[in-house]
């Protein structure tokens, strides 16, 4: 497993592009999206957009290795994915410090305070997770990023809820990772106003819902 | 690995949960039974071993759905599955966990609540043993139960129903083990048989249940 | 041409849509002459009365609950291996089947046990490991029920089913050890001599084939329901996307 | 007619049971048959129609 | 108000859960007995009516988290409570369709277990009866205490741990009918109290329940 | 209880100002807001600003009746609140319409349509709710408002996860419910583009935690 070095905020190092190729990817057996093909490379950030229910969180659920690909091929540097997804997975009777220790251990990387100082969340270290306002809770959620030391993060909506200072904030950490080698896939509709950022219009690849041929029972019934 | 062993047993015991209620609910099991059944000490002596057993299993059992369904609600259970952890790693851990929790309490009290229900003075170091041996096999199926369940809103009956068959040879061993140490007959056979069992649900469960996790989070 | 096509839904649905009529007018023909022979050509047995009769639904009932589970267990694994999607359904299809032989064994069974043991229910092994094959139906079917997205619920099934097997046998061993009981012993073997006399036998053999006939039929028809309600269910979805 | 003696009532019980079992699943199945079946091809029509 | 019962029941059946797999657990509870104490026909029969009290008992007990805590996380409680309808009404609605889900199912079921665990024929009637006049005050003692553990993650434990003190009374009651019945004594007196103890928690615990909601949502 | 005209998104009339003073709420035990007093009336809307973990949230939950304020009064006419918190009490296994037609049922007001068309979700009516995106389920949240009928609606963050289109979609909805007659308190972060709106900035009400007297044990404990 990876074991960086200890210096603030480690990323590993080594050939870390994300190459998507033709994917197609499906939700509840519906085929979503279809065609979807990209390449990041590192130190760079590439922005999902879309109308809501084109299927960005399917799209990074399956770039995450949750949810298999209908067709079409992934090729991902091995153990270099962070997911951040809507929900935060914090645990509301542990402490930001806990919550944030246990991420850390998990991913066997060293010292958390500065994921807590980035997120700024030295305030509130010691307060049971359940104590947080809607976006202080998101802000622990990213801050379990940055201990995560992975190189290649895939975020869903990561600003949700945020005020402005903390949108600024987490532009800030993501521009950091940036610079440090790492790279962005972030689904999002509002501005982040990153460095170095392609975007990438879902609208195109929404999956086709063709007549079926009627009476044809192929292998997906349809 | 360890991290995630640490992390439960502190939630067990922040909300309030874990050590204390599964006691607490053995004992207001065992103390219902007489009032159910009717107070008569004979009869009470022969069901003892079988009570006290049932009431450990459904202790075991209520807490069950604890074991996933919070961390899929939270979030927390994709990113483990996206976590440099192997799934059958979790699955174990956290079935150790509810066992620490559950089984292993219930196992240094079970000798107590035995005094209420005037066990045979010869069934208590059985009764004891038989526990100690079975609860994990308990905690272990009661994991894979919760990770079929997983993600399913309100899995708690439905959980239940798949678990309790899965249940029956090592309650049936269990107790007929604590029956026959309470009459002074032999019991190792039916003690070595659920030693078989657990060993076996521990090596084996950890897969079965790991790939039903990773099913429910596709 | 492998038996693969088979597990084809298109090629299963052509095939299964001809050979069904003649299967189902063999059941029908199998099963009447079967019960109607064992239930008016046979005589009473000296000790049992009448209600030996009982054993031409008893027993076939009996066995065909056993077989339906194990089938179920082939085609789970059929599925986890080779992931055809006919022989999830069939699996699905089957499970209310052998639920339902297995009640029917379970009535004809206690209601014999009132006149020969004086009982309607004793909690002896073979009549406790039906009731836990019961319950195993009825978590496997409740399973299926529960989860939303087919896939998903298929899979599920497959591992309860195996991991249930595994289980029901070791629970048939643990009733076993926990009480030995006054259900007669498997007496049915190959050669009919050391066994109950052939007016039994053969109208007995009559009913057993009937119902794996009857078995084969419904399983059959269900499959073929379970493909169409899931292809419906497909092209909902994709009415709904577009 | 058989003589059933005095076990009739048994013996009768132990195959209308069975009767009402079975005849109860065969129906289920065939209704349930029917309904998907009909829906489907309903389906089908509608979306051979519009797209 | 109405809307609220029916919403909950199609829920329930929805859900896959409701009305099935309440029967099955109580089933596997009345089998796993034997299990337990073993096969012999006489004990069994003496203690069956305490038995299937018992289990009717727990199998309420397994699905009451299902009556707030689900409107709680996703916060349609919290919007009840801002709607223009008395807490106490959703209170005794959220009980009545738990009670539609469990109680009545597991009353019309109960004599076939009855059979299972060898119940003298005399005890069937009585059995049912009893059952039915005492589940709709399981349900509505449930209803409160799932009130009193809304919003704590994990309510389960705590949950039957503060409920199951609060079911004594309706437990011997009840199972003291249901045993006079099968011994063929007089079974009137504990009925009659039963009934009181129906109608008391129907007409006082609403309003508890609904102040402790209001608590909980703060 | 209130019985609208049933033509379209019914408003109730009569006089309904919301009017706050020098209110001072708290959030588990702890002072969060205070001095807080503003009006609302009929056909306006107020937007609350103010960092994360200001007491946003808790001030709408407290107005909205959910907990009492520490001190200072709210006036506000009988049942005419509709409050839409951050969780949208959506019922995963219902159909778009059943969860609907729940809460018209529950606030007694006739039809669903004009709801399901405001937000546009009439081609998902019968789709069940956990088959939905985050911003559809986030859609149909807000359409439980229109079936509501209640004239002053508090929202918590409302356009959380929603794209850029179906934020302009809310905006309309409010708009008109404004023009209706109705007004509106609406947490937010984003710019909404509403007519005829307040901006309340909360940062200046922070409770302030001033040392409390030596050996004085009141009331509060503090
Ligand atoms: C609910 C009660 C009962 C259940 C669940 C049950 C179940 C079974 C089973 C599983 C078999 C094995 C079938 C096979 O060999 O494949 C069987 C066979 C048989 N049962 Fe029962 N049984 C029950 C009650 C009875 C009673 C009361 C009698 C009559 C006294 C009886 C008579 C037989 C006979 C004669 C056979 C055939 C034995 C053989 O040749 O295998 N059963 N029953
Ligand atoms: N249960 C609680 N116990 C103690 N303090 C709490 C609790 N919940 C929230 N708080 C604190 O109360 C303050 C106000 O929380 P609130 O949710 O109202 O903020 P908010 O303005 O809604 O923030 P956001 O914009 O992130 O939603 C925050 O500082 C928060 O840390
Ligand atoms: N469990 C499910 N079953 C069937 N369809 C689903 C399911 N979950 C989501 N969908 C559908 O899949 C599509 C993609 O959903 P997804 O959550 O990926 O969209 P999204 O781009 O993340 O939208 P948002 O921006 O609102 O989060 C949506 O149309 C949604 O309706
Ligand atoms: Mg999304
Ligand atoms: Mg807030």
């Amino acid at each position: 497993m990876s074991n960086p070095p200890s210096h603030a905020l480690p990323v590993e190092s080594g050939p870390m592009d994300l190459i998507v190729t033709d994917l197609a990817v499906a939700r509840g057996g519906i085929p979503v999206l279809e065609g979807v093909g990209f390449t990041l490379t590192a130190g760079r950030a590439l922005i999902l957009r879309g109308p809501n229910g084109i299927g960005k969180t399917t799209l990074l659920r399956t770039i995450a290795g949750l949810q298999p690909p209908l067709s079409g091929k992934i090729s991902a540097p091995a153990e270099a994915i962070a997911y951040a997804a809507h929900a935060d997975g914090l645990k509301a009777t542990l402490t930001v410090t806990e919550n944030l220790r246990f991420w850390a251990a998990i991913y066997g990387t060293g010292d958390i305070t500065p994921a807590l100082s980035a997120m700024n969340l030295l305030g509130l270290a010691n307060r049971p997770a359940q104590a947080l306002s809607a976006g202080q809770k998101r802000r622990l959620g990213l801050a379990r990023l940055l201990v995560t030391g992975r190189p290649l993060w895939l975020l869903d909506e990561p600003t949700v809820s945020l005020d402005t200072d903390s949108v600024a904030l987490f532009g800030q950490a993501v521009a950091g990772h940036l610079a440090r080698g790492g790279a962005a896939l972030i689904a999002t509709h509002i501005e982040l106003g990153l460095p170095s950022t392609e975007v990438l219009d879902l609208s195109p690849h929404r999956a086709r819902a063709d007549a079926p041929a009627p009476g044809g029972f192929d292998e997906a019934f349809a | 690995m360890i991290a995630l062993l640490v992390r439960d047993l502190r939630l067990a015991v922040r909300a309030g949960g874990g050590f204390g209620l599964g006691l607490a609910f053995f004992l207001i099991v065992t103390t219902l039974v007489p009032f159910g059944v009717g107070p008569e000490g004979g009869i009470l002596a022969r069901i003892a071993p079988g009570i006290l057993w049932l009431g450990a299993l459904l202790a075991c059992l209520l807490s069950l759905d604890r074991i996933f369904a919070l961390d899929w609600e939270d979030g927390s259970l994709d990113l483990l599955a996206t976590a440099p952890v192997p799934m059958e790693a979790v699955v174990a851990m956290k079935a150790a966990s509810h066992w620490l929790t559950t089984g292993l309490p219930l196992t240094l009290a079970a000798p107590v609540f035995g005094i209420l229900l005037n066990l045979p003075a010869e069934g208590f170091t059985w009764l004891t043993l038989s526990l100690a041996l079975g609860t994990p096999a308990l905690s272990m199926i009661g994991a894979f139960g919760a990770a079929l369940t997983v993600g399913l809103k309100r899995g708690g009956l439905l959980l239940s129903l798949l678990v309790l068959p899965l249940y029956v040879p090592t309650l049936i061993y269990g107790a007929e083990a604590a029956r026959r140490g309470a009459e002074e007959l032999s019991a190792s056979t039916p003690l070595l048989l659920l030693v078989g069992i657990t060993f076996a649900t521990i090596a084996l469960l950890p897969f079965a249940a790991a790939a039903a996790i990773r099913v429910n989070l596709r | 041409m492998s038996i693969w096509e088979y597990a084809n839904p298109k090629k299963f649905m052509e095939t299964s849509d001809r050979v069904l009529p003649w299967v189902a007018v063999l059941t029908a023909l199998t099963l009447v002459t079967g019960l109607v022979w064992g239930f008016f050509f046979t005589p009473e047995d000296y000790k049992q009365g009448s209600t030996v009769k009982i054993i031409f639904i008893h027993v076939p009932a009996a066995m065909m609950a056993i077989n339906a589970w194990a089938m179920m267990l082939v085609t789970s694994l059929i599925w986890i291996v080779r992931r055809h999607h006919v022989s999830a359904l069939a699996a699905k299809a089957a499970a209310p089947v052998g639920v339902t032989m297995t009640l029917i064994a379970l009535f004809t069974g206690a209601i014999w046990g009132q006149p020969m043991w004086g009982t309607w229910w004793a909690w002896d092994p073979r009549l406790t490991s039906f009731l836990i094959l019961f319950l195993f139906y009825l978590g496997y079917i409740a399973l299926w029920e529960a989860v939303e997205n087919p896939d998903t619920a298929a899979d599920l099934t497959s591992v309860l089913c195996l991991v249930g097997s595994v289980f029901a046998i070791l629970s048939r061993y643990a009733v076993n050890f926990w009480n030995q009981g006054l259900h007669q012993g498997a007496s049915l073997s190959l050669d009919a001599e050391e066994n109950i006399s052939d007016a039994y036998w053969y109208p007995l053999l009559l009913c057993m084939a009937g119902f794996v006939l009857l078995f084969l039929t419904l399983v059959l028809v269900r499959t073929r329901t379970e493909i169409r309600a899931r292809r419906l269910k497909a092209l909902e979805a994709r009415e709904r996307m577009a | 007619m058989v003589e059933l003696g005095k076990y009739a009532g048994t013996v009768l019980g132990a195959y209308g049971a069975t009767v009402v079992l079975l005849v109860g699943l065969v129906a289920i199945t065939l209704w349930r048959g029917k309904r998907v079946r009909r829906a489907l091809e309903a389906q089908e029509k509608r979306m051979a129609r519009n797209g």
